[in-house]
Order: structure tokens, then C-alpha cells, then sequence
């Protein structure tokens, strides 16, 4: 097939705006926490670009296209290891083109989604959990929940519309509602209550450390999202056009619904609000980027908008520690996304004379990626509980996972960390002083 | 005539501190950041290849200026609100002073505080 | 007509780029002011992402791109409401392509256009002004300045060279040397002048508190611009690659000329000055990318740079607070590219033989461009100063206008903030203590 | 020859990310000094961006890429000054294109390539150079060690496929692993040795200041790397790909090779370390990117991350204080992934059944390109040392060189530097008070 | 004999209280930042869904050693210079000094400050 | 009976005080920071168009309580320690204590050290 050399520029160029999310997604996250914890906050994100990248070049790509598919759930992790097998590369080495686009651009565009989607559910065990266990909680749940889950839904599985349920309609999931965000939110409270509550949960503030970050974060969380609605469009053409004013309208309607709400509630605007609703209205706006008018994209982001910033209050209410937010945002949005597709999109939502069908199927693959995420995470989470452990001492926690579990503080404070030289160096010689090291040694 | 009791603490006590002292009806304080060397050693770092060590560990310090009455029982109530029996607690002292002014009435003595 | 592939992907790329240039503009503003409004600073951009990102698909497109012009001033606000119309997307729902290129993406790329020049207002009145009023601001102000003037310079209205100045000479304004640099300085100024000046101007230092966060936003513009210029070319071809290096050595050489200006008046070179003058010889270049020689551009961000740095004392002795210096270099650094087009420009400049008609036709069009955002600026600005006012309570601006208005401190400061913790939940229940909450409440 | 758009689109694109780099290394370095002279490390990128970025247009071009080679070592530097000779622009202006590209994208695209070489070096002297000497260094090394090194490896010289070690086998250097890496830490090995250790080396902590500031500057730079390898495959296609899948992979296996290797060595995997893996991989690959398998990339990247991670102990071992470890992660894993290439390559690497021949003929050019700039460096560095001086006074280097030679310091601090407000205005009048400035001046 | 006078005053009137004291003639001062707690009560911020409040609000902390006969005049500069009138002014307290030395000449007492 | 010894000092020589004052055997102290006024005069600072100066210059605060007779002798240590000789060296003062607490033991006085 030939190649669309246009085509695959933009691909290229979505891939990397797409790995460009999960550092901008350890800025959002690690801004929230405290000042004790954000590098363990950073290196949940950056643990699974280094786990995950390379788990997917082995097995990842080949459990998630691969060609032979077992029972709809997932592929054969076997048939194109390492990337071999002849549907990446040729014989010859050469790459292999399909629908214009070579496939290994696609390795790498899909890659970067394996590894936001396990980077988000790192939010909701902020400040407390053992940074290997989450190393190895990032193989497998990338196995085990992430890959099958692409299958289903894009890989032509069962939540596809290969699959039983596109007899009622053909389900829409335009670039990752399920797989990524319900797939995501649904582990992080599974998870939340399998690690349980930090100390001083909804007694301490615990407010972000440093919210410019967080802004920075979601900022190119916004930028990395054109990568990935409108990379999902496989084109570059009118759907990706669509898909990205969708998905940056989304995003505004997201800020003003966010916005107005705690306005209304809490008599303030905050920046961490907007941020959120960035968020928000990006998450619900990612099944269905393809799908609606821009009118509409303004309609959803304003809704998600506001129904999360409603929903991230229920973790007091119920008790869980989703320490920031990911069920309140990506589970809650990812679901007013995929649901209100039935409603709002232009073929064959409700409100555009559609029948109810749609709606029907978009409300079975949320509740069917949410049952199945939930199961499996739940059943890798309580292993992991039951073998390596999850949680840090108590006194680890209290003082700050940074410096307990990776030797450093986030930030140099004179007076504080910085004082002491005792450094022992392997055989740092008596070093003689350079010409400009004689004075000060005064008395 | 008042006192000053100075109470250097975890950081992660002082909330409880601040409501003991109200509790006990103190209404005013000076708290500020610090840093202690003492028996509680602190860590050690690994620099791209260099050790060190951090023998400075985060601390509290909490200021009161109170009726010289008052002294010995504010001292005490630090005291127990602070404690959690590991090394590093800290401590409390109290020091003489002969004057305080209110900023804001130019107030002196006893009612400035 | 046929799409263009690989024009269609850099313009989706360009896009991109400067969508993100509003969070770079957060932060380079955000890093110059002090540490208690930080994050109303950056909210005033987010707010204008909010409003404008969906305000442009309703009535934005139609008013700067509509087919229906009123006297060339703006374009029927109706005609595309919401991007209907007939001319975005066809009946059938798909996408219509005009030259080359889907017209949808050509929206998303001019609504971020939108977005910025608004944003860039915002530092003329960091500190003080009143949130609510400056979002109401922001659709008041690209309804009434920012979409007419997009029709007047590029939606063939009265600067275009449909216009009447075309006669002399057509007037160049690549990238938006009019509408965004002087529209948006000219409205810094007006807005400097009516919300008055900051408690303590010229008399404390207020010196950014995060200069790192400055050179980060001004390499995020730098590198957005590139889809701002370059984009503009509407091509990903010659025109866009000169478009490219000149935008990139005019940054450059801004650098250069600010830091040797400040160098030889203060005797210090300063990464305030860097960051300024990259912005500034962005300016500058911004009209002029695709008109002049690479080695035009490093002569005129090299100006821009040097010039800029001596506007900005300017407030000084006038005595307007335009505190973030949008005057000083957005208006003055705009108005020396727009001009010293009729110098440099290789098609037309005096110094390339041109004749002295386009150095008139530049200076008329940034005339009129002044006198226009002015005027409209003046009248939206007092009649919000009589209706909602602009300026929070004097103890709110002393003390900190994000604590004030947004019900946040930037960064935690232990002893500080986050030490209270009568968090009152809604309904939080007596919170069973999970097994790792037992100790340490001794005593 | 013919346009094609879609190669044009993804190599704007890739000018655009590699010039990203440089600011996004200014970060990775800026939060690895301590808080006093982080303004300076940052400068010394943007000044390098500055005075590089109008140098290259002017004579840098044509010294790489002009066709009158002097003895395979450079290029006419007259040829094509200011991008003239007609080799870029046809005498008519417009654009000349060569395969398929217009070749003014090409000059913008390795303009980034001179900047980010430069800018890496300054890694190794940070805290203590005279800002002047270094702006003088910029100017002199990228014309005497980068243009020539350039033109030596790509433009047809000693070191490409023309050149006399190609009889051997084809050297292989895809993206910069001796022109850029093994150039630039060369070259930064050299200049700590001239210019000496800082005061306190070896005995003080000197602790990163700021660890989100490096870990975003590491996932800049991993993004800009897209454009760095990727966009050097010259084409949108299979080979970018390739490319760009193999450069995410060895920057993932390069996080798990570091932290593995303190984790077992010090008992804890770092932030610092994640960020330094990411570059490892990241420098390793470069040579190699579309010559190795996405599985080779892994090994590949793995290897350089651990090798690294031992190699920046080496400096206290030999007592040369490369700041930053340039060497320890520039050079190291430039040598790295340029030797290992003989191992690795799939056409020709030992491992695939290859001759010896590659890997010797890697070996060689890294080496030959080790001695020329060390050769080059120690010139310009020692010329400088015995004109203009290196170092700043001992009381900057101390007291802070952000504060001694910048005349700033990077953060507000309250009750610190922003108390006093003497602000000597040029001609503030007496500033007639606005409304809102009454009260407060009480007493 | 030396006194040491100290005073928590409200972050924006520091220019003003430096510039006072220098006017009466004291050469030297020490300053640190501060959080205060008392009359002037902190505020409310909202995080996503839970609100808390925030009691301590910022102050800056000036320490001046003077003579023992100036005590009363600084401490009076210092009240002055600081006052607004408002809620959360601050105090000033003057604490006796046993011995004074300047680090640079070893030089003891008065001739130290 | 007590005395706090307070030093204010370049914050470059803190690991020398440090280290001096372990050796004489001091083995608790508080540390935090601060900004000192003095002979030693700040910097001038541009920004963008505007100059101004700015007076304070970073310090580091040592607090030590020691015993009575201590006073002199850790004051000696001090000054000794963090003496340069050139201008903003810094001073070190002594206070009376009249009690002094251990957090975590309630021990009081000498035995709380
Ligand atoms: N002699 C001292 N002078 C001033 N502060 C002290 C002194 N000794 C201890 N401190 C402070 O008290 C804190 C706790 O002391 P430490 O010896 O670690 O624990 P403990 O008092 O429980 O034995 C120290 O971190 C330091 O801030
Ligand atoms: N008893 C006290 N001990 C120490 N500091 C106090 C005390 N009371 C007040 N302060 C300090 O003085 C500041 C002002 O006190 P506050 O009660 O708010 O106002 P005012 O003194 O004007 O009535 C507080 O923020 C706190 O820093
Ligand atoms: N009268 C004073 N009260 C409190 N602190 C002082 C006083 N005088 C000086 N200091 C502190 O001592 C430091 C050094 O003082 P300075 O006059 O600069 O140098 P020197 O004492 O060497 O002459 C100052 O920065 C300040 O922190």
C-alpha cells in the first residue's frame, strides 16, 4: 500500500504530543500533592514511561492488534513479540504500510496510550504507596486490564463493532473513553480502597504544593490531547479537523463549567478549578471528539465540567481516598462522555433523531469496561496487597515518601537539607585547591 | 510582667499544639519555620554518585507570650501536645521579657496580649 | 477541492502550537508578579481560554470570516452561528475543504489566535483587577476589537488589500502584527490607564517572584510561534520554512539586542531581559516572517530587541501602570515590524529599492489599527469601570488577590497555610481508621 | 525538484521540537544547580540560543552544508553567507527544494541541531563562568568544532560515507552521536578541566535545587528528541518511524537501566536518576536510532543507563568537577550507543551476523571525533582563559553568580531581596494617587 | 547591657518600620518571615469538594539589639512605624541580653552592635 | 540554670559552625534562616526599566541552649567558627533562660539539653 506521507507526518507528530501527556500528567499530579511527596508523585508517571514503553515494543502491541484474537478479549502476546512476525516490519526490515500509514507509527502512537492510562491511576494513591510495588503493578495491569481492553474496544474484540453488541448500534468510542479513562478511573478506586486512606484523610488540608505546576500540567495535557483525539482520527484531514476544535472547544466549555459551579457553591473561582475542568471537559470529549458538532463539544465539556466538579466531593462522602481525583474526574467524566454520546452525536444521538439505541450501546461498553477493569484490578491489587505490600511505614509517610523512598527532597531549603558536606566520596583525592579556592578558609 | 515560651516541635504536631493552647485559652502566637540538629539524625542523599548526609530535620517553632503566671502551665500544655515519645520532639524554653507593646493601640504590658 | 495532506497536518500541528502558547503567556506572566497573585495572573489567561475558546465557534468565525461583510468592518456574527452556514460543513456533515485545506481546521487554528491576543492584555492590569469583570472583558472585547479587526487585515475588509489603503501599496501583515501585537498593546495601554495604577507603583519593587517560570513561558511562546508564523503561510512549503528561520532568528537576535542594551545602561545582562527579548524580536518578526531575508530578520529582532528594552522604562516617566510591560513590548515592538516592513521587506522595502509607498501603507494600517482598538477598548473599559468596576478592595490587592478572590495561595508554605485542618466535609463519617492509622496520636 | 508537503509538514515540525530542546535543557540544568545561580545556568542556553541562532544564518550554514569543502574538514564559510549563493534561494526569492524539501526548513532544522551542542556544554561549568566569556565561547566553539564536525560526519567530509574510513564500512551516525554528543561532552570535559573546579567541590552537597524543574526539563527534551531522531530520517515515512519508536524505547529502558542500577548500588531509585536515564537513553540512541530494532533500542538504552548511572561517579574519582556530568552521560552514552552500533545494527552489527568491520569503523570516527574537539575545545578554552577569564570572583561564586553577574536572583523571597523599594525612577513624578491608594499610610 | 527587640509586624509595612529605625540612628537588624496567629483571623480555601481553613497568616519578624536606654524609643519606632490600625498588627517585645559579640572583630557589648 | 546563645552568621559557614560547635560538645541546636541589615550592604537590582536595592542580606539564625556556664565559651565557639573578616559576619547573643523542657521526656532544666 502506498505510503500518505501526510498523513504519517501528523501521526508521527501525535505520537509525540501523546508521550508528551504523561510528564505533563506528573506535573499535574505532582503540583496537587504535598511538598514531601511530590517526586514519588513524578515518579509513578515516569516508573510506568519506563515499564511501560518497553513492555509494549515486547508484548503490548501484539496483545492489542495482533491478529489472532482469543475469545475477543485479547490477542496472542506470542505471535508479533518484540515486534516481530512480519505485520510490523517485512522480511526484509523494510516497514509495512497500512492505509497509508507505516505500522510501526502506529506502535508508537498506540504506545503512548498504554502509558498515560496506567499513569493516571497513580493519583489516586498519592503520598503513601512502595515505589516498587507500583513498578510491577504497572507490568501487569498493562497486561492484564490495558491491553485486552484495546483489543475489545479498537482491536476489533468484543466491545467492538465487531463485536455482540454492534448488532444495536455500532459502539462509539472515538479515542480512548473506555479503554483510557473508564478503564483508568474504575482501577484507581479499586485501588484507592484496596491501599486505604492517608493518614489525616479529611482531617488535614493536604491542599497542592505548588499550583502553577498544576496549570503547567494541565496545559500540556491540553496540548498533548490534540495528539491524541485528533491522532485518533487516523487522518489529516476534515475528522481530525473536527476532532481537535471538538476537543479544544470541550476543553474551554470544561474551564467555564467548572468554573461556574464552585463559583455558585463556593463563592470562588479557583485556578485548581480550572485546571480540572480543563481536564474534565478533555476526558468527556475523548469518545466522542469524532462524533459531535463543535456546539455540541461546547455542550459536553460544560457539562462534565460541572458534574465533576460535583463529583470530586463524593470521596468524602463514601470515604475513599482517591487522593486527587481520578475517579471524580476521568471515571465520572469518561462516563458523561461515553453516555451523552448517545444524546449528542450528530448520527444517530438522540437529540438529532437518532433512535435510542445508541444511547443503549455507550451505556453497555461503560458498564462492561467498568465490571471488567474493576475485576482485574481489583484481583492484581489484592495479590500485589498480599505479597510485596502497598503501603510505606507510617513514619515514611509522615515524614514524606521523597526522602524515605528515594533519598531526596523535592526542593533545596537553606538552613534545611543542603548544610551538611559530609559527603563520602569512593576515593575523592585530598583535591588540591584550584588557584581560586584559598581565601574564606580564614581564622 | 510576661514571659516568652518558645517551643521548637514536629511540624506534623503543630495543629494539635495550636488547639491545646487555645484550648487552654491562649489567643495569640508567633509560629515559624525551622530546622534542628540534635539526637534525631537526619538522612542521607544520593547525588549522581556523591553521598551526604542531612543532619538537619524540619522543625516548628512556636512563640507565646504569656502572663509570667502562665509560663509553667503553657510550657507543660506544649509539652504534652507535642510528644509522641520518639527522639526528635524537641523542646520548650522560656525566657524573661520586660516589655510588650500591642502594634496596633500602642497597648503595653499585660494587655498587649 | 482536494485535500492537502501534509498542508493539512502542519496546519493542525500549527494549531496546536499556538493553543499552547496562552498557558506559555501564563506563565511568563505569571512569573513576573509577585508571589500573591501568581495565580490570579494565570487565571486570567485560563479565563480567556474559557470564554474565547467558545465564544469564536459560535459567533467568532462568522464575524471575522463570514462572507457577509458590514462595511468591511466584521463580518455577519449570524451568518455561521455556531459554524452552520454551509461553509465550514456541508449539508451532509462533512467537512468542506478549501484550498487544500479542511476550512474546520483553518478555524481551530484562527479561534487560538483569538485566544492569545486576548490573553496578552491581562499583564497591563496584573494584581488588582476584578476576576468576574475581566471574563465579561474578554467576550466583550474580542466581540467588539478582536474579531472586527481579523476582518478588516485578513478577512478582505478595510486593512486587507481589499481595502482602500491596497491602492498605495498593499499592506503586509503576515502573521498578525496588527491584529494581535498592536490590537492587544494598544488595549494594554487604554486598560492600564482607566483601572489605574497598583498600590505602590514606583515605589516598591514588585520584582517577578519565579524567574524560571518566566523563561519557561517565553520559550513555550517561542516555540508556539513558530505554528503562529509559520502557519500563516497556509502552506507547508518555501514560504513557511523562510517564515520559520526568520521567526526563530528574530528571536534570536531580540535576545541579543535586549541583553547588550541592558548590559551597557545597567551593566548587568539579565534572564528577564533574555526572556523580553525573545518575545520582542517575536513581535517584531510577526508581521514581517514571510516578507523579509533571514538576515532582514536578524536586523529587525535585533531592533525590536533593543528598542523594547528602552520602551519599557516608558511607564515610568508617564506614570501608567502597565505593569507586565504589554505596552513596552507588544505595542512597541509591533509597531516597529509593521513599519520597518517598508525597510526590510525583499518585495517592496526602501532598502531592497522598493519606493516609500509601502513604508506609508504600513504605517497607515498600524495607525488605524491603534485608533480602532483604542477607541473600542476605551468604551468597553469605562463601561465596565461604571457597571461591575475594576478593582478589588485595596486589602485585597495588599494582601494578596489570590487569596482574595480565588480562595488559594500558590505554594504551600509549611507554618503557613496548610496547617489548619477543620476541613468541614459534607457528610464525612467518623472515618474508620484503616490498619496504618493507629499511632502516633499518643498522648 | 518537487514539494512534499507532508515530508515539509513533519520537518517544520521537527525544527521546531529539537529547538525546544534547548530551553528545556536550560530546565534540566537550572533545577540541578543550587538556588543561587540558576538564572546563570539557564542563560548560558539562552544566550547560546541567541548568539547561535544568528551565527548559523549568517556563516554556520554554509561552513556545514556549502559545497566548496576545504580538505573534508568544513565548508566555505563566504559561500553562502546569509543563506546567499543561490543554494537556499533561487535568485528570483523563492524557495530551492532538494528531495522533495524546500532547504530553508533544512537550515532552520540543524540550526537547532548547533544551538542545543553548544548549550549542552555548558552543563559542565556551571555556577562560576563569566557570562561575557561564555557568550564569546558560544561564538567561537559552534564555528571551529560544530560547523566543521557537521560538515565532516553529514556534509559530505571526512567522517560520512565519502570519507576515507568508509572503505571500511559506512560509519553510522544517524541523528549526532559524535557531532553532537561525543562533541559536545569532549568538549565539556576539556572546559571543567580549564576552567576549574568549583569552591567547595567534593566537599559540599550542591543538591539539585528544584527536581520538577529537571524532570521537566528531561521530558522536554524527550519530546524535542522526536524531532532531534526522527526528523533525521529526512522523510515522513517508515524509517521516521522507526525512528521514533526506537528513540522511546531506549529513553524508557534508560529510566529502568539507572534506576536498577543505584537502586542495587545506593538502595534507592532517584527522581534525578529517572530524569538522567531518560537522557542516557536518549544520548545512546541517537546515533543508532534507524539502525537497530525497537528490541536492540531496549538493550541499547538499557545498557547507557546503567553505564551512565557508574560513570558520573568518575569525576570524583579524577577530581574534574564537570558540573552536571556532561561526560557522564553525554560522552559515556554518546560512545555508548556509537560503539554498540557495531553490535547492534541489523544490517551489518555483529549480533546479526555482520563482519567486524562496522564496529571498528565506529570506533574510529568516535574517536577522531574525541580528539578533534578536545583539540579544538582546549584552544578556544585556554585562548579565553588568557584574554577574558573564566571564572567570576570567589565572593559570586559564593554569594551566587544569579545575584553577582545577572544582577537577579531566580525566587521572591519574602523578608529576602524584594523588601526595599528605593526604585530609582528615571523621572517618576510624584505619582498623583489614584483613587484606591488612601489609606493604610496611616500614622 | 544590651536589650533585644523584637516585633511580628504585617509583611507590608516592613519598608516602612526599616526605614524608621534607620532614621533613629540603628545601624543593624535582623528579619525572617513569620506566620501569625491570633485576633486576625485567617481565611477559608476551598480544594476540590473539601474546605478548610487557614488560620495562621503571614508576618515578618524584625530583631533589633540596642542599648539598654534605647529599648523604649525603638520599641515605640516600631509600634509606630508599624501601625495601621487594623486587626493583626503584631507585637513588639523586649527580651534582656547577657552578652552581645560581633563575629567579625570578636569585639563584646556595645561596641558590638 | 540555662542560657540560649543565638548567632546569626553567613550561611556559608554553617557546616563549620556546626561541626565547631559538636566538637565543643553542644549536641543539640536549631537552625532556620533569615535576612540580615547591616554595614553590609545588599545589591541593586534591574527590573525591566525600573532599579531598586535591595539592603537584606541571607543569613543563617543558630540557636543553642546551653548551660550557664557554657555561654561564654559556645559564644567563643561561634564567633570563632563563622569569622571571616570581612563586613556582615554577623553577631551572636545570650539570653537568660529560665526554663527549658524536653518534648519527649517532660524532663525540665539542665537534664532536658
Ligand atoms: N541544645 C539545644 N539548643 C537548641 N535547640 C535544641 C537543642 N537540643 C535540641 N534542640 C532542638 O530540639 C530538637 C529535638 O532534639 P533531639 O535531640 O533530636 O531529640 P530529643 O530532645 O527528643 O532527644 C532538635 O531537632 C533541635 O531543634
Ligand atoms: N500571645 C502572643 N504571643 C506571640 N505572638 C502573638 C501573641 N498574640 C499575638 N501575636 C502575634 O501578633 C500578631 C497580631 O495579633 P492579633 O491578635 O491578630 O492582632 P492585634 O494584636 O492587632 O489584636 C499575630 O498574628 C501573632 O503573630
Ligand atoms: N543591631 C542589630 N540587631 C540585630 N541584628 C544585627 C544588628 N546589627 C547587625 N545585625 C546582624 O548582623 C549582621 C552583620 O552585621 P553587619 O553590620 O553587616 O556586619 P558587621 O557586624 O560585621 O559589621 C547583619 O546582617 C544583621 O543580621
Amino acid at each position: 500500500m502506498e505510503l500518505d506521507a501526510g498523513l504519517t507526518a501528523w501521526m508521527l507528530v501525535s505520537a509525540s504530543l501523546v508521550l508528551l501527556m504523561t510528564p505533563g500528567l506528573a506535573l499535574f499530579y505532582g503540583g496537587m500533592v504535598r511538598g514531601k511527596s511530590v517526586l514519588n508523585m513524578m515518579m509513578m508517571s515516569f516508573g510506568a514511561m519506563g515499564v511501560v514503553g518497553v513492555v509494549y515494543v515486547l508484548w503490548g502491541w501484539s496483545m492489542s492488534y495482533g491478529t489472532q484474537s482469543v475469545g475477543g478479549l485479547f490477542a496472542n502476546p506470542l505471535e508479533q513479540f518484540g515486534l516481530g512476525g512480519g505485520e510490523v516490519f517485512a522480511e526484509d526490515g523494510t516497514a509495512v504500510i497500512a492505509d497509508g500509514l507505516p505500522v510501526i507509527v502506529d506502535v508508537g502512537f498506540q504506545a503512548t496510550f498504554a502509558i498515560i492510562t496506567v499513569a493516571l491511576i497513580s493519583g489516586a494513591i498519592a503520598d503513601r504507596a512502595k515505589f516498587g510495588t507500583w513498578m510491577v503493578f504497572t507490568a501487569l495491569w498493562v497486561t492484564l486490564a490495558f491491553f485486552p481492553m484495546a483489543h475489545m474496544v479498537w482491536g476489533g474484540g468484543l466491545l467492538s463493532d465487531e463485536g455482540p453488541f454492534a448488532s444495536i448500534a455500532e459502539p462509539v468510542d472515538f479515542a480512548g473513553g473506555t479503554v483510557v479513562h473508564i478503564n483508568a478511573g474504575m482501577a484507581a478506586l479499586v485501588l484507592a480502597l484496596v491501599v486505604g486512606r492517608r493518614k489525616g484523610f479529611g482531617k488535614e488540608p493536604m491542599r497542592p504544593h505548588n499550583l502553577p505546576l498544576v496549570m503547567l500540567g494541565a496545559a500540556l495535557l491540553w496540548f498533548g490531547w490534540f495528539g491524541f483525539n485528533a491522532g485518533s482520527a487516523y487522518g489529516a484531514d476534515g475528522l481530525a479537523g473536527l476532532a481537535w476544535v471538538n476537543t479544544s472547544t470541550a476543553a474551554s466549555a470544561g474551564i467555564l463549567g467548572w468554573l461556574i459551579t464552585e463559583k455558585i457553591r463556593d463563592g470562588h473561582a479557583t485556578s485548581l478549578g480550572a485546571a480540572s475542568g480543563v481536564v474534565a471537559g478533555l476526558v468527556a470529549i475523548t469518545p466522542a471528539a469524532g462524533a459531535l458538532s463543535p456546539v455540541g463539544a461546547a455542550a459536553l465539556g460544560l457539562v462534565a465540567g460541572a458534574v465533576s466538579a460535583l463529583a470530586v466531593g463524593l470521596k468524602y462522602r463514601f470515604g475513599y481516598d482517591d487522593s486527587l481525583d481520578v475517579v471524580g474526574v476521568h471515571l465520572v467524566a469518561g462516563l458523561v462522555g461515553t453516555v451523552l454520546i448517545g444524546f449528542l452525536a450528530t448520527d444517530g444521538g438522540l437529540f438529532y433523531g437518532g433512535s435510542v439505541n445508541l444511547l443503549v450501546v455507550q451505556a453497555l461498553i461503560a458498564l462492561v469496561a467498568m465490571v471488567l477493569s474493576g475485576a482485574v484490578t481489583l484481583v492484581i491489587a489484592l495479590a500485589l496487597k498480599a505479597t510485596m505490600g502497598w503501603r510505606v511505614s507510617e513514619d515514611a509517610e509522615v515524614g514524606g515518601i521523597d526522602l524515605a523512598v528515594h533519598g531526596e527532597g523535592a526542593y533545596e531549603t537553606i538552613g534545611g537539607r543542603v548544610v551538611d558536606s559530609r559527603t563520602s566520596l569512593p576515593t575523592a583525592p585530598a583535591a588540591p585547591a584550584p588557584a581560586t579556592r584559598t581565601t574564606t578558609e580564614v581564622k | 510582667m510576661t514571659k516568652l515560651v518558645t517551643g521548637i516541635i514536629q511540624p506534623h504536631r503543630l495543629d494539635d499544639v495550636k488547639s491545646a493552647l487555645e484550648a487552654f485559652g491562649v489567643r495569640g502566637m508567633t509560629v515559624s519555620e525551622a530546622s534542628g540538629y540534635g539526637r534525631q539524625r537526619g538522612h542521607t542523599e544520593v547525588y549522581r554518585g556523591a553521598e551526604y548526609t542531612v543532619d538537619l530535620v524540619p522543625k516548628v517553632r512556636i512563640e507565646v507570650l504569656v502572663a509570667d503566671e502562665d509560663a509553667p502551665s503553657v510550657t507543660k500544655v506544649i509539652v504534652g501536645a507535642a510528644q509522641t515519645g520518639k527522639i526528635g520532639d524537641g523542646k520548650v524554653w522560656v525566657v524573661p521579657v520586660e516589655d510588650v507593646a500591642r502594634v496596633r493601640t500602642g497597648e503595653h504590658g499585660i494587655d498587649a496580649l
